[in-house]
């Protein structure tokens, strides 16, 4: 079979950084090619090229053993080839529908006017097809992120690619919705498409992938078929060392002073009487489907949102939150799930962003900066947490995105709180630097900092949690200890709608 | 039933525009009428004082005093003012047409001459002057530059015009301007500053460059009046805005009970200097 | 930022049949509400003074917003994509002084005259927006510029001086006679009128329905979203310009109709009047969202503000406070009500 | 995991020191090439007039952007958080009257009207920055009616009548002395250009060395992630505006101090040439970038720009035409410089 791409010696330097060096990648028709390697590996940068974003230095693509020169998305588009890019390129204020067709709208009447029944129509037929509940007139701007990702991901598709680049599609997608785009791979893949695949979810991989292609530092390492590498051999070429897989014990945490107590905390229909109790030293995993609200919880708690009802208790004493600000007063943390709307000043340097939430402590009579003090604790925070950027005056736009979300949890690091929200903390992660921030959750739990973790990644919550609470539609549907809870259960509780709910309080 | 009487103006913040109300005010008070005064922010609004002439006519005003910013473009709303027999006094300047029932006006173009005949005399006859003038387009700005001008041309043969630039009356403006025209033309014998802030910014920029030349100015305000005093400026203009204002308002209401007016009352212009600003015949038609 | 709260226009929600189950939805009931401060303000100036809800005044009122609602309409649609346009206001005088020269110097039947503004318009547009999509000057600059040099230009080619069209008999007609009043005498709306509804439809009818108007929203919305999509990002900026600059042509052809004349000195100020109306009715200056009937309404409270001062004959100084204060509270009701929501 | 960033090439930063070192770093030349276009204005009027390279004129241009300087100063810091602030040059205005109701109406000592002017300032950039951080009137709107108050306020408490400053024998020192040319005869500079760089200074320390300074950068990157930081957001856009304020506090005793009175009507207008200033010294109105440096070279380039024009005599409505085309090229040449970067 004749490859459909193929790259050769593609390199890419962008100022202070060399994120290509002499890249190859190879891709057939009808095979799923996964892409893996570190945090700024350079598989974002690599595929850039691949659909026209980015302009390489040197090197040469071949499409059906063409040389070509991919000079701008469109030009991409005319090659067939199609891509999900890993950071959200929706316009908030238009609709779903006229999200995915923007510059391909059917027109009516004089070619000028546009078709919104067809447009609608042929949207619906792209859900349909994802098995997606979602109504293609809603704005963008009022999805959830994961929605906002299915959108993305139903664009892709819509073009009807030879060549589908996936960037890590399913950061923000539940096990469910994971199926269903598997499906959908799958279906392109038996008609010939081939799909370029990156994520950082090891078993992904393995599901769907055939064949994996390692990068690091920019350059490539090697292709391997998927079925009969071992992950560890994979693991290894990616971080070029071993790392080791330590399973923590979980330590009994319930006798521990209680640091939170929330109660009857009501907003809207997205936050239904939620009530839950967090100790000291405790991992609590939030566990649920997309949309169960927990992401609400936290926000609601970090006084992000305003609230209906509800009584927050922080260290057995009652507290109001009415803003972050608040929250941060009482030692409270969220580290949000949106790094880029909410994380981060994406336009400032990476020290900025780090001291961001501690600013007042780097001051030298209350007004002044100390810049050398803030210089020296980002550095030992790139340090600590391997961030990769060419120094910490590098600007936050321009890491890949794993290291964006490492920056994110150094902000909060710094700041010291006792109680800290994480809302997907590893989104993006790649599996060394996971590994480091189970690490260090586990420690700052060891150091008596009580910890609520929201994950969608259910190995993850029930590797990392303490104890786990299980949420479905605004409402907690259950509380499992870290020893009894398996998949099964979680899975369970997280389906249980309202009516069954109060048939089994009723019990 | 008060009898009222709007003034649409050309302008309102500028001092003259205020001295006018002034008169305006006591006008009113002699004949107990009442009037009020506005005028759009610039001399280039012309379709902002149509709205404001619109407004004024919708109030059934009983007369209207008008100073066109453009006569032309103000015709189908006179037309209406003459349909619903509302006397319209004309104002500052004239209006091309015969509905106004009488114009209190100042000849600029015949004062500016006068300054230009002052110019000339005070600085023997020859030599490079320049004018900074408030607008390029507005009647006032063309007619008191072309009244300078013309006679200049026509009168003078060695005096040179070195330079004519526009600062829209603001102070600091006129001021810079000024100080680039004496930048450029080192040999400069005189200035003419063709309203108050732009006379005032040529006494500042003569005052800022230590440098000494005749300045002639227009209007009065206390600064120009100062600086007449103390010698930095040689003499002004002066229109009567006072008496404009009054007079405008006197003429509504004598056509308002039926006198016969003259086409155009002719309220005069002066030119003062250090010798006769304290003559009390003049100090009544300078305001501070 | 994203704003999450706004909603687009382009969206309207899934729709019922029947005007009557029209009327009563959700949405349209929020359109009606944008009406409120316009109505608060008529009302009060009513009671204020009888001299207000007259036949005569009502029409001086929609004479007055013409010029300002058509400048307002061209820069909704730049606002719309993120941009700005300063240059609106002398952008209309040129094309009038345009108008002028083939019409007065040239001596051109009326119909070259109309389309000549329009063309200059479209022109001038054009150019800005090939400074902003191809040389990446930002709107601002670029319009500020060409605000400055189309204000120089006008008075060049004007030689200073208006430019009457006296020669030209049927020209006072586009903006001053009544179409609407000869077929209605107790109506004696002026043209300029009907021509501001119409380009109030045309305009909001492209925004909405057209290409066009979808590239405009999405623009605004993210622009690189829509790079990245395959779409001539850089062609659909110039024509978004190109046809704001024709829309401040047809706004040069009402000013120049309504005064008999072009004024080469006019036309600098208006643009914030313009932005100002755009702005009030609810159009954020962020882009990506914004209504045609938004824009009507800010220009419409503008110039309701503004008469009904002077009909009361406040002290022109307070006129000034007023205004600044009631803007300021039009659109912080405008904010509570969408909060609301 | 450690030994990969290492391997990164995180090490190219480290500072050479040695002051000719940091001349010839890359960062600075690109700082030295933000003069380009000013120097290349410099130069072209130098040899287009003999009158321009002189003292006295530079002095003069030195002048003449004192009072724009200071606005523009003012105003990148509300550009900086995403803002804008168009009622800067009528805020000056109005702190000059108050300047003036202290001074000369109540004849208390000058340095109470100093206090005054920049404390009322202050309280106006105030009342716009509670508009905006809590009322979430978008800034456009809130300064837009902060303008028309404040100038209707101006000319209500001064009567509509300039406040003259005879009766304060030392106010025109403030401006129009020369402390510089008092020791050096030599280099006449006057005090308002002192004050213009002492501003400049300051301006530029708070900027990046302060928390403020680094909030105001913060707020226009990423508002809302500076709020779930547990920054109290509202607290700090409040303070940029009254610092903003109190900033054209010390520009209205400037321009009151040069023309010895407070001028009510004057005021309208300054705003978009501050804001012009800001933009041609590349500071973008997205917000989040932005130096104090960048904006004295643009007020630079306009005064510059002006003068030159008038030096040479050029026909008003052609400088008009001249400056338009200018500012477009000036912000040109800088986006090519940058993007070589
Ligand atoms: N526009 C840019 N300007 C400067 N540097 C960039 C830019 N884009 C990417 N980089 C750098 O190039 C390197 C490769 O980035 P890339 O986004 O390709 O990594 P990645 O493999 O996709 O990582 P991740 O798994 O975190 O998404 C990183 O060091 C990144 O900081
Ligand atoms: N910006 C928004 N506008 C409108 N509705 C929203 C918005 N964000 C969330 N919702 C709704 O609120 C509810 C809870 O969403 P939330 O994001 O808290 O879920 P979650 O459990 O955190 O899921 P996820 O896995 O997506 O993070 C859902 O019904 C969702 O559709
Ligand atoms: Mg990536
Ligand atoms: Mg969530």
């Amino acid at each position: 079979m004749n490859p459909i791409v193929v790259i050769r010696n593609l390199s890419k330097s962008f100022p202070g950084v060399r994120a290509l060096d002499r890249a190859q990648f190879e891709l057939l028709p009808g095979e799923v090619h996964a892409l893996m390697g570190e945090n700024g590996a350079g598989k974002s940068t690599l595929m850039k090229v691949l659909a026209g974003v980015y302009r390489k230095d040197e090197g040469e693509i071949l499409v059906d053993g063409q040389a070509v020169d991919v000079e701008s998305p469109r030009a991409a588009q005319a090659l067939g080839i199609g891509i999900v890019h890993q950071e959200l390129n929706l316009m908030n204020h238009l609709s779903a529908a006229q999200n995915i067709f923007i510059g391909r709208e059917p027109r009516g009447r004089f070619g000028m006017f546009l078709d919104e029944p067809a447009l609608n129509a042929k949207a619906e037929t792209i859900f349909q097809r994802l098995r997606l509940q979602l109504d293609p007139r809603t704005l963008v701007g009022d999805l959830t992120v994961a929605k906002q990702q299915m959108v993305e991901i139903a664009k892709a598709l819509s073009f009807d690619s030879r060549v589908l680049i996936m960037d890590e599609p399913t950061a923000a997608l539940n096990n469910a919705e994971i199926e269903e785009l598997f499906r959908v791979v799958r279906q392109l893949r038996g008609e010939g498409v081939g799909v370029v695949y990156i994520s950082h979810k090891m078993d992904e991989l393995r599901q769907i992938a055939d064949r994996v292609t390692i990068m690091r530092d920019g350059q490539y390492i090697a292709t391997v078929p998927m079925a009969t590498t071992p992950m560890a051999s994979i693991i290894s070429m990616m971080v070029g060392r071993e790392l080791s897989q330590e399973v923590p014990d979980i330590p009994d945490t319930s006798g521990n002073p209680i640091v939170l107590t929330v109660r009857g905390l009501k907003r809207g229909v997205a936050i239904k009487d939620v009530a839950f109790t967090l100790r000291k030293g405790e991992i609590l995993g939030f566990a649920g489907l997309m949309g169960a609200g927990r992401t609400e919880v936290a926000r609601a708690v970090f006084g992000a949102d305003a609230i209906d009802a509800g009584e927050i208790e922080v260290h057995g004493k009652r507290v109001t939150i009415r803003s972050p600000q608040d929250a941060v007063g009482h030692g409270i943390g969220y580290l949000s799930e949106d790094r880029k709307h909410f994380g981060l000043a994406t336009g400032l340097d990476v020290e900025t962003n780090v001291v961001l939430s501690s600013l007042q402590r780097f001051t030298n009579a209350g007004m002044f900066l100390d810049q050398a003090a803030i210089e020296k604790t980002a550095k030992d925070y790139v340090r600590q947490l391997s961030i990769k950027t060419p120094s910490v005056q590098q600007l936050v736009r321009l890491l890949s995105g794993g290291n964006q979300q490492k920056i994110v949890i150094a902000k909060w690091l710094l700041r010291d709180c006792d109680i800290l929200f994480f809302d997907e903390p590893t989104r993006g992660i790649d599996v060394g630097a996971k590994s480091e921030i189970y690490k260090l959750l586990h420690a700052l739990a060891a150091q008596g900092k009580a910890i609520v973790m929201i994950s969608s990644e259910l190995p993850e919550v029930l590797r990392m949690s303490h104890r786990i609470l299980v949420m479905c539609e605004g409402r907690v549907t259950g509380e499992l200890k870290a020893s009894e809870a398996t998949q099964e259960k979680i899975m369970h509780l997280a389906t249980l709608r309202e009516s069954a709910t109060l048939a089994a309080l009723a019990a | 039933q008060e009898t009222y009487i709007p003034l649409v103006s050309k302008g309102f913040q500028h001092q003259f525009w205020q001295a006018v109300k002034q008169g305006a005010d006591q006008a009113a008070k002699d004949y107990k009428v009442r009037v009020t005064f506005e005028g759009p922010e610039t001399e280039a609004m012309v379709d902002k004082q149509i709205d404001m002439l619109s407004a004024a006519l919708a109030k059934k005003p009983a007369a209207l005093g008008f100073a066109a910013l453009d006569s032309k473009a103000a015709i189908p709303l006179l037309k209406k003012a003459q349909a619903a027999k509302i006397p319209v006094v004309a104002f500052d300047s004239g209006v091309d047409s015969d509905i106004p029932v009488t114009t209190a006006t100042t000849d600029n173009k015949a004062a500016a001459a006068l300054a230009a005949d002052k110019m000339a005399e005070l600085i023997g006859k020859s030599g490079e002057v320049a004018l900074v003038v408030h607008d390029q387009t507005s009647r006032t700005g063309i007619d008191r530059r072309d009244g300078f001008l013309d006679r200049m041309k026509s009168t003078y043969p060695n005096i040179k015009i070195v330079s004519v630039q526009y600062g829209g009356g603001d102070q600091l403006k006129s001021t810079e301007i000024a100080k680039s025209i004496l930048q450029a033309s080192p040999n400069l014998k005189g200035m003419f500053g063709a309203n108050e802030g732009s006379a005032i910014g040529v006494v500042n920029a003569a005052k800022e460059t230590k440098r000494k030349i005749v300045i002639v100015g227009y209007d009065s305000g206390k600064q120009q009046k100062d600086a007449i005093k103390d010698g930095t400026m040689a003499g002004a203009i002066t229109q009567n805005p006072v008496g404009i204002g009054y007079k405008t308002v006197e003429a509504a209401v004598k056509a308002l009970k039926g006198e016969t007016l003259p086409k155009v009352i002719d309220t005069g212009f002066y030119w003062y200097d250090k010798s006769n600003i304290a003559d009390p015949k003049i100090a009544a038609v300078l305001y501070d | 930022m994203a704003d999450h709260t706004a909603a687009t226009p382009s969206t309207t929600t899934a729709s019922p049949t029947g005007i009557a189950a029209r009327l009563f939805r959700p949405a349209t009931r929020q359109k009606l509400l944008a009406f409120a401060s316009l109505l608060v303000l008529m009302i009060f100036f009513s009671f204020a003074s009888s001299n207000f809800m007259q036949t005569d005044n009502m029409v001086a009122i929609l004479q007055a917003t013409a010029v300002n609602g058509v400048l307002a309409i061209a820069c909704t649609f730049v606002i719309v994509t993120g941009g700005i346009d300063l240059s609106v206001g002398t952008m209309m005088t040129f094309c009038a002084v345009m108008a002028g020269v083939v019409l007065t110097y040239w001596g051109l039947p009326l119909p070259l005259g109309i389309v000549a503004s329009i063309f200059f318009g479209a022109l001038c547009g054009f150019t800005s927006g090939v400074l902003i999509a191809k040389l990446k000057v930002p709107p601002f600059i670029a319009t500020l510029g060409m605000m400055m040099l189309l204000k120089g230009l006008s008075l060049v080619i004007s030689g200073t001086k208006p430019i009457y069209f006296n020669d030209t008999p049927g020209f006072t007609y586009i903006s001053q006679e009544s179409l609407i009043g000869e077929l209605i005498p107790a109506l004696p709306i002026p043209n300029a009128v009907l021509i501001l509804f119409n380009v109030a439809i045309v305009a909001s009818i492209v925004l909405n329905k057209s290409v066009l108007g979808r590239y405009t929203f999405a623009l605004g919305s993210n622009e690189e979203a829509v790079r990245l999509s395959g779409v001539n990002v850089d062609f659909w900026k110039i024509v978004v310009y190109s046809v704001s600059g024709a829309i401040c042509g047809i706004a040069g052809l009402l000013i120049a109709s309504r005064l008999n004349s072009a004024q080469p000195a006019l036309g600098q100020g208006y643009e914030l009047d313009a932005i100002a109306a755009v702005v009030i009715g609810g159009t954020s200056l962020s882009g990506g969202t914004g209504t045609i009937i938004g824009t009507i309404i800010g220009a419409f409270i503008m110039s309701v503000l503004t008469n009904g001062l002077r009909i009361m004959s406040v002290a022109q100084e307070w006129q000034t406070v007023v205004t600044g204060v009631i803007i300021i509270l039009a659109v912080y009701m405008d904010i509570l009500r969408r909060r609301k929501q």
